[in-house]
């Protein structure tokens, strides 16, 4: 906090742009080793670090509208750090990194309590209810910079944290303390085949993310965009995770409002 | 048979029957252990728990068991701290029902975790910003403080007190035992309130997050408050249902009627507390969020407002009313209604702060899940209550668990052999489960 | 007695705090929970050199340019390659779960030979030179018989070297039956064909047009190169291109544009008329270009004028007059307007007139081969090999009708007309294909008319899968040739779907063979040898790879290099010069098929009141509904309201759904001239009431646990309808009934 | 829950929470040495009661 270079990673996704085609949670799935099942249909324990949910105006044919919104963790930031998960895990196995903004879970720590699903209002938190198992000969492709998940653990994006691991190293040996923006990016926004992604520091001005959302410190990091809005502003939880639309059904869409609340961003 | 080991001056049945009438308790022990090892063996996804219902049964189970558990801090509060002397003849019953409470919730912890073999890292690895954290501590020291007041007992056995070392531990720690109910009251404020603190700090469900001062949220308050109030109502509950079963009178009515007074003004200031409690939720707290409050009790097939009064009217009010006049805690059928309507009302609350919590969509764009436990977690969620009904059965029949039984079952020692032997066997009845479940 | 008592007490007592005072009880506690940290069955990925790998990728027509992460001899993602012409960086969710096909259980390990009853799926492992000696028995003895144009092959693609080596193997052999798979390429390629007289593929140049109207084409489910058109949306959106969206369900591609017009399904062509209609009445269309660059607009436009008034439109279509004539101006108002057609993903390939009515829009327009228009971009020309010498079987062969009848008089226009082949094989006996190869392709799954497809399948007495995977093809096939799969092979991908410049890509082989597999390429060269002159002749390579070097030559090093060799700075001929009909100029009514126009809708299949509903199916990006199934990264990201457990959920209007007495997620029967299949119901204000829709590329019996038996096959309630026209399969959907039960 | 562990911190939660935890484990602790203690050293002086 005191130090000036602390970042604070954090993503702004475009509503307007996403197709809802998928390819964010593959890529996610498929850089995190994040395992399946032969029946996924139960979307309730379903491993999806990123998964897309599809919004609808609630109008009738042909007035009515769909938009999709990915989801992944809000990495939320809560106040000085104080997320609704990091708070209350009992064994510090999921931590609010002060120099990264990103919300770690460390699996070989956590012994399984689920306290921290319950507290996440996102539901961006998945239970291991399973052994992960690939069938024979899969396990190849897994990758060796994320650690499969042994059952019985908590799991949930990491904003690739992996990659920004690798990327420091690389840049510490070429001497470089700073990180470009490119260098660290995560697997859906690089998959992105809309583009409707952007990753990078919400503390540096120099960054697209920055540029897009215009955060306002006075207000805990709410959007000054007026087309950006977080999910569910109005819970405190601070999350560092954007999203664009031009639609207002569709930011209206992003939290709660009592039937005599007009539009906009609550209070 | 064992006739050495039952304490003097109380008849009790031939052993073989006492074993027979336990029979089918047993076999719930045992279906419930087998349940126990298939989560334990082969995980999870045994329950029918999901990331959505992070926590379910047990979890709620163990909130309930404690909440009614508090029967035992409560009461050795007012025995010990505050002294009132005419407990005595109810503690040891209240400390009995506490430890077996309490070693189930622990119990069910370790079935419950995902990595019950890393279980202890909670202790270790502490987090002391988190609730669990904090009732985890609490309720395992506090466990070794039952153990404590529950040990003296056991010495107490015929054959165990001979020995002269057993003898002479079990008095000193009677002595010792105001410090040790002290700590256990300390103890238990904390725990019993962080579990409330579990669900009231969640600041991302407005269900369940409430205001509060400095770290507490309101429900960690009510949780301590509402199991001292409800507490030992259960004692009481479950002293009538042995009485009934074992038909005999054990406990002298006033001592009855004293607890029964104390927790009948604990719990209408409880209520009281509660109602308010609700009322600035539903009309500050949660519409600050967004939330309305019917939205919480509406568009799903189970939560509706009659959950909200069951909890409060019929398991808050109704009951409180009835306890703390004179003629409804002295008239017997009254009595055994406000316990066990109390018993419920606390048993909603926890399960509304549990499974409702759970249940009630934050995101609109997600619509309310639905759960229904898996037969494995019945089975583990009975084990406790199988177990709890062996360990009362077995401590009835082999320890002087109620002071006041031989005075108020005089035997003739003469007759001993022939005497209708009314049993403690017949705790194995079914009444006895749901009331505890 | 009581010395005992009190010593087995102490001891137990004792024993007990003693042990808990040694460090025996912590240290196992301890090492219990480090052993349930890395429990041996949870895999620990190994480490190793992390290296890039770039490739093109071929689980689709997009051409897209791949790099494949590897970590020592292991290929751990595959990313999209910057820079690349087609998809720059960005990639698909079909593309980027290539390793689980690579990895997966549904590979083919090895040649194997069919034990079983066909479907049965048991199976001898053999080996290559017993495979091939068999095949090449096979075929020996057919062309003694005097039968070589009984061997067909069906073929997902055309034009690489592959696929032309397989047309050159049965050329040399004596058969003319080289049948691609249908799509709407087949379409695209006949409208360019009539109306501009261009042997040349469909190219958009989209990123540059400024007002998009698509009729049913699926932009952002797959349609065209999928990522190249993901990334073109986004670029509309940053810049205020309007696009507007004509179909019946709100599709991704419909929630995405900016305005939606629901249509009555079939009736897309009509509308392309009535916009023509309003453009032609205002004067609205580009005179330049159609005074100087066209022919036969008098007799077309008086036509349109007269048949295709908005009235007329808006009985048929569904769409409001006011809309058509709003939409028309807008349209034409644009300085780069495009029409767009071909349903869905494209996969099937439509009736011409409708493609022929959407082109006349662009004509309209004047924006062929132009900046933001439609392009005719030359096919790949990489491939000059000597003339095949054909011996007298070889020409007696060529000579004979294709199976398909592509190319005769009745369907002179038509190169592949695969929906034809089942009923010709059943009206012939014996069969009229003794020997059926398929190469990229699985019409076992893709064919629709499942009844007569079965029927002619029993009729072919042998049967040669060159897939990679188990897929329904393979599974019923005699006899599997595993190709090696994309990552693991050489070969060109001579087009990337829709791309406005001439493009190759080159697939190279990051990970070496996994199993037992051939090279296609090499296991037609080996036959041939074995087949001996005059077919061995005509193939003058070592291997394969010898075969791409030659025919790449002094290029082959470069685009071994680079990876891709596109003309970026292609322009496509000028006016003058573009349109090599007779008259040297487009044509709105070629003279070969005058009816065309007269022939914009074709009608769906079955009648009321059997079939009081409309079954229109529906692509999504999420379900990979060519010759590849999806992979189980795909499968997951699933919605609950497609498919739940193995049921597959219909959407329907819910005024729909009430009027028939079901509710969401409930069960129905859904039956069609053509098949029956249980399906639940999904309610959605999507979609036009009176449809039923339902996704493709799912109801797959074959590849593993992972995909096998989720769903319904679209495929198994529709049959062809044959444009008669063209005589391509213009169906688009089926009368259907949908009961509760 | 020890110093040595390396998510503890010298902070006020730390100190309030650990320290009401170590406050209570010592009384516990204390007190049951105690009783164990005294229980041995009556026994040992054969005090009234072990044998009725």
């Amino acid at each position: 906090m005191k130090n000036e270079q602390a970042k604070k990673y954090g993503m702004v996704i475009d509503l307007d742009k996403c197709t809802g085609c998928g390819a964010c949670m593959v890529a996610c799935m498929a850089e995190n080793n994040v395992p399946f099942k032969k029946d996924e249909t139960n979307k309730l324990d379903s491993i999806t670090w990123m998964r897309v949910f599809q919004l609808t105006n609630g109008k009738s044919f042909p007035e009515t509208d769909i938009c999709y919104i990915p989801r992944p963790c809000m990495h939320c930031e809560g106040e000085h750090g104080h997320s609704p998960c990091v708070s209350v895990c009992p064994a510090t196995a999921t931590d609010y990194s002060q120099q990264t903004g990103i919300v770690s879970q460390i699996y070989t720590r956590c012994f399984g309590c689920r306290y921290c699903m319950a507290a996440c209002p996102y539901h961006a938190r998945y239970f291991n209810w399973w052994d992960p198992v690939w069938p024979n000969g899969m396990e190849k492709y897994l990758n060796p910079n994320v650690s499969p998940r042994m059952r019985g653990v908590v799991e949930k994006c990491s904003f690739c944290f992996h990659r920004y691991q690798r990327a420091m190293e690389k840049a510490f040996l070429e001497g470089r303390r700073e990180l470009e923006e490119e260098e660290y990016q995560t697997a859906c926004t690089q998959a992105c085949p809309a583009g409707a992604i952007v990753f990078g520091d919400l503390n540096n001005e120099k960054h697209k993310i920055h540029q897009i959302v215009n955060p306002d410190p006075a207000h805990r990091g709410r959007p000054k965009n007026p087309k950006a809005f977080r999910l569910l502003e109005r819970l405190g939880t601070n999350p560092k995770v954007y999203y664009l639309s031009s639609r207002e059904w569709v930011r209206r869409a992003g939290d709660n409002y009592l039937p005599h609340e007009g539009s906009g961003k609550g209070h | 048979m064992d006739d050495a080991l039952i304490p003097k001056g109380v008849k009790r049945c031939p052993l073989p029957e006492f074993l027979m009438k336990l029979g089918p308790v047993v076999v719930v022990l045992i279906w419930g252990i087998v349940a126990m090892f298939m989560c334990w063996f082969k995980g999870l996804n045994q329950t029918n728990m999901n990331d959505s219902y992070g926590f379910a049964l047990w979890i709620w189970a163990d909130l309930t068991v404690i909440a009614l558990g508090g029967g035992a801090f409560f009461t050795g509060l007012l025995r010990y701290i505050i002294g009132k002397d005419k407990l005595k003849n109810i503690i040891n019953f209240a400390v009995l029902v506490g430890f077996i409470c309490y070693s189930s919730a622990l119990l069910i912890l370790a079935i419950d975790i995902g990595q019950p073999l890393r279980g202890w890292f909670i202790f270790w690895h502490a987090n002391v910003h988190s609730m669990l954290t904090e009732v985890a501590f609490c309720l395992t020291c506090y466990f070794g403080v039952l153990t404590i007041e529950y040990l003296p007992l056991v010495l107490e056995n015929r054959q165990v007190d001979q020995v002269s070392f057993f003898h002479h531990l079990s008095h000193n720690m009677h002595e010792v035992m105001p410090i040790f109910a002290a700590t256990g009251a300390f103890l238990s404020f904390f725990h019993q309130g962080s579990l409330g603190g579990v669900a009231g700090v969640l600041f991302g469900r407005p269900f369940a997050f409430r205001e509060g001062i400095l770290i507490w949220p309101w429900t960690f308050f009510l949780f301590t408050w509402s199991a001292a109030a409800y507490g030992p109502c259960f004692t009481i509950m479950l002293a009538k249902i042995t009485e009934k079963i074992t038909k005999k009178k054990l406990i002298k009515d006033d001592v009855y009627a004293l607890l029964a007074k104390i927790s009948g003004w604990m719990m209408a200031t409880y209520i009281m507390a509660k109602i308010i409690d609700t009322w600035y939720w539903a009309v500050v707290t949660a519409p600050s969020k967004g939330q309305g409050f019917m939205e919480f009790y509406s568009d799903n097939a189970f939560y509706g407002i009659w959950i909200l009064i069951l909890e409060i009217v019929v398991g808050g009010v109704i009951p409180a009313a009835i306890l703390i006049t004179r003629k409804g805690r002295s008239t017997p059928a009254l009595l055994m209604i406000a316990v066990v309507l109390a018993v419920i009302g606390v048993s909603v609350n926890r399960w509304v702060m549990v499974l409702q919590v759970m249940a009630v969509p934050v995101l609109t764009f997600e619509g309310w899940p639905m759960y229904y436990p898996s037969w494995q977690e019945v089975a583990t969620t009975l084990l406790p209550v199988a177990y709890g009904i062996l360990l009362v059965a077995f401590s009835y029949r082999y320890l002087p668990v109620f002071p006041q039984e031989a005075e108020l079952n005089p035997i003739d020692l003469e007759s001993d052999e022939t005497a209708e032997s009314v049993t403690a066997s017949e705790t194995a009845d079914a009444k006895l489960s749901p009331a505890k479940a | 007695m009581k010395m005992d008592r009190r010593s087995f007490l102490s001891f137990v007592i004792g024993g007990a705090a003693g042990t808990t005072l040694s460090p025996l009880p912590w240290k196992l506690t301890d090492d219990l929970a480090i052993w349930s940290q890395n429990w041996p069955w949870t895999p620990v990925p190994e480490k190793g050199e992390v290296s890039y790998a770039n490739t093109t990728c071929m689980l689709c027509p997009g051409g897209c340019g791949i790099t494949v992460r590897k970590v020592g001899d292991r290929a751990v993602k595959i990313e999209g390659t910057k820079g690349h012409p087609v998809n720059n960086g960005g990639i698909c969710i079909l593309g980027l779960s290539g390793l689980q096909l690579l990895y997966g259980p549904t590979r083919v390990p090895s040649p194997l030979r069919r034990t079983g009853e066909r479907g049965e799926n048991r199976w001898q492992k053999v080996s290559w030179d017993e495979a091939l000696a068999w095949v090449a028995e096979k075929l020996a003895d057919l062309r003694g018989k005097r039968l070589s144009h009984t061997v067909a092959c069906i073929s997902g693609t055309d034009g690489g070297t592959v696929p032309r080596l397989m047309e050159r193997f049965l050329t040399a052999f004596g058969s003319p039956n080289f049948i691609r798979t249908p799509s709407m390429r087949d379409s695209y390629e006949m409208t360019l064909h009539l109306m501009q007289g261009a042997q040349a593929s469909i190219g958009f140049d989209i990123e540059n047009a400024d007002f998009i109207v698509s009729f049913g084409s699926g932009i952002l489910e797959g349609w065209g190169s999928p990522v190249r058109m993901f990334r073109a949306n986004s670029v509309w959106k940053e810049n205020g291109v309007k696009v507007v969206q004509i179909e019946p369900r709100l599709s991704n591609t419909a929630a995405k544009s900016d305005k939606w017009l629901p249509i009555h399904p079939g009736t897309e062509g009509a509308l392309a008329l009535g916009l023509a209609h309003v453009i032609l009445k205002e004067s609205l269309y580009r005179k330049d270009f159609v005074g100087t660059h066209t022919s036969g607009f008098d007799r077309w436009s008086k036509e349109v004028v007269e048949e295709w008034t908005p009235e007329q439109v808006e009985t048929v279509t569904g769409i409001d007059k006011s809309t058509i004539v709003d939409l028309a101006k807008s349209f034409a108002n644009a300085k780069k307007p495009l029409a767009i057609c071909g349903r869905g993903k494209g996969n099937t390939a439509g009736g011409i007139g409708e493609f022929m009515a959407v082109h006349s829009l662009n004509a309209l327009m004047g924006n062929i081969n132009r900046k933001g228009g439609v392009w005719a971009v030359p096919g790949s020309d990489h491939i000059h090999w000597p003339e095949v010498e054909m011996d007298a079987v070889a020409s007696a062969g060529m000579q004979q009708t294709r199976i398909d009848g592509a190319g005769t008089d009745k369907f002179m226009h038509a190169r592949h007309l695969l929906h034809r082949v089942p009923e010709m094989i059943n009206a012939g006996d014996p069969s009229l294909v003794q020997a059926l190869f398929v190469l990229d392709a699985n019409p076992y799954y893709t064919l629709s008319d499942k009844a007569l497809l079965k029927k002619a399948w029993a009729k072919i007495p042998f049967i040669l899968s060159f897939s990679s995977f188990m897929d329904e093809t393979a599974q019923n096939a005699d006899l599997i040739l595993p190709n090696h799969m994309y990552l693991e092979r050489y070969e060109d991908v001579p087009y990337a779907e829709g791309f406005n410049k001439p493009f190759i890509g080159l697939a190279k082989p990051v990970v070496s063979p996994q199993f037992d597999t051939l090279h296609t390429g090499d296991a037609i060269l080996r036959l041939a040898k074995a087949l001996g002159d005059p077919v061995e002749k005509a193939f003058p390579w070592e291997d394969y790879e010898g075969c791409l070097d030659d025919t790449f030559g002094d290029q082959w090093e470069e685009l071994q290099e680079i990876g891709y060799r596109v003309e970026s700075d292609f322009e496509p001929g000028s006016r003058n010069t573009a349109f090599e009909t007779a008259s040297r100029k487009f044509e709105f009514i070629p003279e070969e098929s005058k009816d065309a126009a007269k022939n914009v809708m074709v009608k769906a299949e079955g009648e009321e009141p059997a079939y009081p509903l409309v079954l229109i199916p529906y692509d999504s990006p999420r379900l990979a509904s060519g010759f590849i199934g999806d992979p189980p990264f795909m499968i997951k990201t699933v919605p609950d309201t497609v498919l739940k457990e193995n049921d597959l959920l219909v959407e329907v209007h819910p005024k729909t759904a009430q009027s028939l007495g079901i509710s969401e997620g409930k069960p129905a029967v859904l039956k069609t001239p053509k098949g029956e299949a249980r399906v639940r119901v999904h309610l959605f204000e999507g979609i036009m009431p009176g449809l039923v829709a339902m996704p493709t590329g799912l109801g797959h019996q074959a590849y593993d646990g992972y995909l096998a038996g989720k769903g319904i096959n679209f495929n198994d309630l529709i049959g062809p309808v044959e444009d008669e026209v063209s005589g391509l399969d213009a169906a688009w959907g089926i009368r259907a009934k949908l009961s509760r039960v | 829950m020890f110093p040595f562990n390396f998510e503890w911190i010298w902070d006020m939660s730390h100190m309030v929470f650990m320290g009401g935890l170590w406050f209570a484990l010592t009384i516990l602790g204390l007190g049951m040495t105690y009783c164990v203690i005294k229980a041995a050293i009556d026994a040992a002086k054969g005090k009234g009661g072990g044998h009725h």
